[in-house]
């Protein structure tokens, strides 16, 4: 095990996979002689440089839809791409490229055209970036049908679920958190070491309540979970999703089974967020194991707005999960 | 008649290449003609966009490509399919929603696929694959093929952002694409001067995206081949890209719905029948002929040839199976 | 009252609310000498060519993005667009546009600048047009903070939200549905007939199942009912929604508190669909009156196909609707 | 020293005039100096960009807009407002996210506002605000008023599909808008070399979309002045757009996070220092003296005034509440 941050941790697993296939390249806009927005690429491109006439680490002008179009054609074509992009709100210029192509052309072609794409990048809100800039929209993407949507929470995950979107012969959505590229964790160092995805991760054990989460969120519901635990005895289950598709509901609906009362956590807008369909699925599938109605918390109905308090009471944090969790205990 | 036709039969251009893309030009037209009546039979659905009038430009393209090299279309894309050698049955299957098309019958008339032959599809979203050619064409770049990749699409797609930025990278990572625009001089109802600014495409890539790039008859079969050919070898050599503007004319409707009627609303019949004048079928049966190339018993042999391969493609699609129930499900993913 | 067709209504509409305020214009493609693609805009631009220079009804490139960035700029200006989208499909090319700009200049300009602008066309599937023009996402822009989000079913709702969105100083997602245009209704006659967002509208009275939906399912839901109140007794209530955003729940939740069971009904794929939302919306606020968990009916997780026998079951029908309410009741 | 200083002060610009602009430069200069300490100290987040070497695009042409005209504007947009008369104290606020901000605190430094005086906001997604801006145009032509709409953007936009489609309906309408590409030479770390295929962006918009343009020396702003003198007259003559590049340089980071050390990655302090010698202030008070236009006295009162406006707007800023919790759920809707 090796001590790193989540940034250093997604950097290690694209350069293990990019030793590993001459196939795998990454292109976004300031991901090579910039050094990566966040630093994620930091000395990729020095690395890389003489490789496959300097194209292995790709520098792109400000055209997300062409970025996009170009790892998708590129896919096609056999490589293996990860598209950075800057933030996630980008992507919204290049939504057509995303839905209507790279998600859809493997069924469209009757499966005869793979399309091995990795998409990454930062997402959701903190930093008073305000409302053009603060959403990460992974409802939209576990919408549709045909991509896979990753949102690892620690630095172990990051690096164990990038190398699997990597190996993975369909289009991922692989959403990191600028929040979280400085925390640091125990990250395994085996190359061979690979998180499944669809397989949830319990972060906390506890038996009297369980709380749904996933990326920047888990730490505040641990937070949160501990502080209810001290306060009251009360042991709250945290299950890190880690992937919204495909979607391990058999973990979710074995905890809620035990502790009779689930919290949907997320950090995007709360109205037909992902945490609606969570809930829907655990009624369907344990409507008679629930002893109340599911909580979510989730954004409030508001573009992100700019000022400090404000953007503040816009994200849930630790206090937000912490009355959802005493409401749905009563 | 046309000016071709006072020409002799060019001596560089082998006889059997020239029955070769009169087979081509046929072949698609004959394909495409018997449609309507299916469609109308309700044995194909959806969108059907017919390449009729503009079979020279994939017919004096599209044989140039060499083992290794892509090519995408738009929804207007049997004739690329049929110019490149997909099977007739697999398209017609296609059209007819069958489990033995070229997309299983999951992609229709407007999404055919053979990724054995380098067609990485047919796409419905204007101007949509043109990125994606750019990454297939990055892929050659990247790996060091000498290879090129052809993208076709039309002037309405011109209008898009998503071609835009295609180009500009294009232009700016030198990679080998081939961007075709089939200027057929309208988008649906709205012809180029009621769309673009800029009516002159050749004017507005080569200076906006420092891409090389001419104009040329695409009507004319043997003006399509003989500049593809000189494009396609600067293309292998410099491993540059270029843009190409075959000018026609699409003298059918935009596709189905686009009746005889509606079309008063946006063009007049003179123009059209003007227009069919210029049929690159016509003009180069005239032209073969008028020059000796070929005799009329020869051409009406090799269409005869074509009419059978449809009747038997049509027959094929409709003795077809449906997809399976179960097969709804499948290849959403590759593993799930 | 007179009898017209959806597509009459939408036409009228527009034209009465052009004749009454010269700041309303229509834009798209093919919405003028084409006649509109659906023929909804017909005789439209030769009625008012004549005024602002032509521009009243005005035709446009394949510009999606630049289409709603028209419309927006303009409506910022004091006009009062109606921009169409040949098929909403087409929309994601100009997504940015619709959810970073049109849906938050309000917020982000502290509301000092008002974005009165209605975005129109046909959404969801049908007639083989397979996976890229096959969808209508209106849970996405449900999802976004700052779009009112309209779907009507029948002629008359057609008219009088129409003409509602257009008076309205918010964007306005208006969804139309290409199985509707040819559906005919009666439509008052009355120039003032408008009908205000947030009322749902029950359709079919009843009090053993509370069936929601909206737009082309509403009819199925409507045929699925009679079929089952004639085959067992069972009377079902359907209730349209008309408007997601803004969202009666009150009519819903009284209507569940009465029949205690309800099915929510879209075509839209039903993963992350608006009806998770609606379902948890409804455990939420009427968890005890429920006897049995709520029956969603949506789209399968997969990408339209083209075939006619798999495009079918790709969408849902009046027999997936009767088998939920069968399922519901136990 | 630069050329402008062997100049004769300029007959036909009233004395006011020239010290007008200078004002207006200085206290654009003035204004954005002392933010990155007040960022350090947390009173201000998100990205904050600073328009520090291009004030004189904004001075030069900003104050010659007329009641009923209108502008855009990117991100990088305090130096728009501030040139248009938009109280310093209003925009401090909006920095500081007070309620007495701009857009009340919801927007923060990448969307001012001012719609009294036709600023119809700085927008964060490149190009974005570009399509708006043809849309507002519109506006300004299906009135029928002699007004225009300016643009203000990067080079980078240039890239951004949003706005080619933006550009071809301009051309295609003929609409006042008057595109202001503000060439810094650089998309955050990427030249224009290597984020464009065409570095010559004149080129590339007069010929792709039959826009009339040209460039200008966007450090100078008498010429800038001069300029847009001629092209805004032309265009509330004509009601066409135009397209005006404005060379210039951005010698300060992209924003608060492109510090010294990051842009070390890609360009050089001589760069830098060299494009430091032409600076648009130091110039302009090296021409205005060295011609007799003004004296250093007069000018360093103006500046003087200047700092003073700006700490004013500072402990204006400072001293304003917070937006209250409940505004958090206005403005969402107008009526909801
Ligand atoms: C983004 C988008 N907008 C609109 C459409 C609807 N549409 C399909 S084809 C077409 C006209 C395209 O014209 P052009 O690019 O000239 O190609 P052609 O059909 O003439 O071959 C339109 C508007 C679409 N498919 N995609
Ligand atoms: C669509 C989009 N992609 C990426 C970004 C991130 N970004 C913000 S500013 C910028 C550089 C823009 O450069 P330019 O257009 O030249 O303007 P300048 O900052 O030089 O004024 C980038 C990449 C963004 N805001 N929007
Ligand atoms: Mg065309
Ligand atoms: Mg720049």
């Amino acid at each position: 095990m090796a001590i790193m941050r989540y940034a250093e941790a997604l950097r290690l697993a694209m350069t293990e996979e990019m030793e590993r296939d001459p196939n795998v390249f990454v292109c976004g806009e300031e991901v090579a002689q910039y050094q990566g927005t966040f630093r994620v690429t930091e000395g990729m491109y020095q690395k890389f440089q003489k490789e496959n006439h300097g194209l292995r680490v790709l520098d792109t002008p400000i055209s997300e839809a062409g970025i996009v179009g170009l790892a998708t054609g590129a896919a096609m074509s056999g490589l293996r791409p990860i598209a950075e992009f800057m933030t996630w709100s980008f992507a919204l210029v290049a939504m057509d490229q995303i839905i209507n192509h790279t998600a859809k052309i493997h069924y469209m072609s009757g499966g005869t055209c793979k399309v091995p794409v990795v998409l990454r990048g930062p997402a959701g809100a903190g930093n008073q970036l305000s409302a053009q800039h603060s959403q990460s929209l992974e409802s939209w993407y576990a919408h549709i049908p045909g991509l896979k949507v990753v949102l690892p929470s620690t630095a172990a995950d990051a690096k164990g679920l990038l190398k699997t979107a990597i190996r993975d012969d369909n289009p991922v959505i692989f959403m990191e958190h600028a929040g979280l590229y400085q925390q640091r964790g125990e990250v395994p160092e085996d190359p061979e070491f690979m998180i499944p995805f669809g397989v949830a991760d319990i972060k906390r054990a506890g038996k009297d309540v369980t709380i749904i989460s996933y990326s920047n969120q888990v730490r505040f519901c641990i937070s949160a979970a501990d502080k209810i635990a001290e306060e009251t005895g009360i042991e709250c289950e945290v299950i890190d999703l880690r992937t919204l598709i495909p979607l391990d509901m058999a973990t979710v609906i074995r905890s809620v089974e035990k502790t009779h009362r689930a919290v949907v956590v997320h950090e995007e807008w709360k109205s037909v967020g992902f945490g609606a369909e969570l809930a829907s699925r655990i009624y369907e599938e344990a409507f008679d194991a629930l002893d109340a109605p599911i909580e979510r918390v989730g954004g409030p109905f508001v573009p992100m707005p700019y000022s400090k308090p404000l953007e503040r009471a816009a994200i849930p944090h630790e206090e937000d999960i912490y009355a959802a969790i005493k409401r749905v205990i009563g | 008649m046309t000016k071709v036709a006072e020409k002799e039969a060019p001596a560089h251009i082998k006889h059997e290449t020239l029955l070769e893309l009169m087979r081509i030009m046929l072949l698609i037209r004959r394909f495409e003609e018997p449609c309507d009546k299916y469609y109308r039979a309700g044995k194909m659905g959806g969108y059907v966009h017919y390449y009729i009038g503009q079979e020279a430009i994939a017919a004096g393209l599209i044989p140039l490509m060499i083992p290794g090299d892509t090519m995408l279309a738009s929804y207007r894309d049997h004739g690329h399919a049929l110019a490149l050698g997909t099977e007739p049955r697999k398209v017609m299957a296609e059209l007819f929603g069958r489990a033995t098309g070229a997309a299983g019958g999951k992609g229709g008339s407007m999404h055919i696929f053979d990724m054995a032959r380098g067609f990485l599809g047919g796409y419905g979203i204007v101007g949509g694959s043109v990125p994606l050619s750019v990454g297939a064409a990055f892929a050659l770049k990247y790996r060091g093929d000498k290879n090129i990749c052809s993208t076709f699409f039309g002037d309405g797609a011109m209008q898009q952002g998503s071609v835009h930025e295609a180009m500009n990278m294009a232009g700016l990572y030198k990679v080998p694409c081939l961007f075709v625009l089939e200027n057929n001089k309208y988008a649906m109802g709205t012809s180029v001067e009621r769309h673009s600014s800029q009516t002159d495409f050749v004017k507005r890539v080569t200076n906006a995206y420092n891409i090389q790039g001419e104009s040329v008859d695409g009507m004319d079969v043997l003006k399509v081949r003989e500049v593809s050919e000189r494009i396609l070898k600067h293309m292998r050599e410099t491993g540059e890209p270029y843009f190409l503007e075959a000018l026609c004319y699409r003298y059918v409707g935009h596709g189905y719905a686009d009746n005889a009627q509606q079309q008063k609303f946006y063009r007049t019949e003179e123009e059209i029948e003007a227009q069919r004048k210029r049929d690159p079928i016509d003009t180069f049966r005239h032209f073969l002929v008028s020059t000796g190339a070929a005799t009329e018993k020869q051409i009406d042999d090799i269409d005869d040839d074509c009419k059978a391969i449809v009747a038997d493609a049509i027959e094929f699609a409709d003795n077809s199976p449906f997809p399976s129930p179960d097969s709804l499900y499948e290849n959403v993913f590759t593993d799930m």
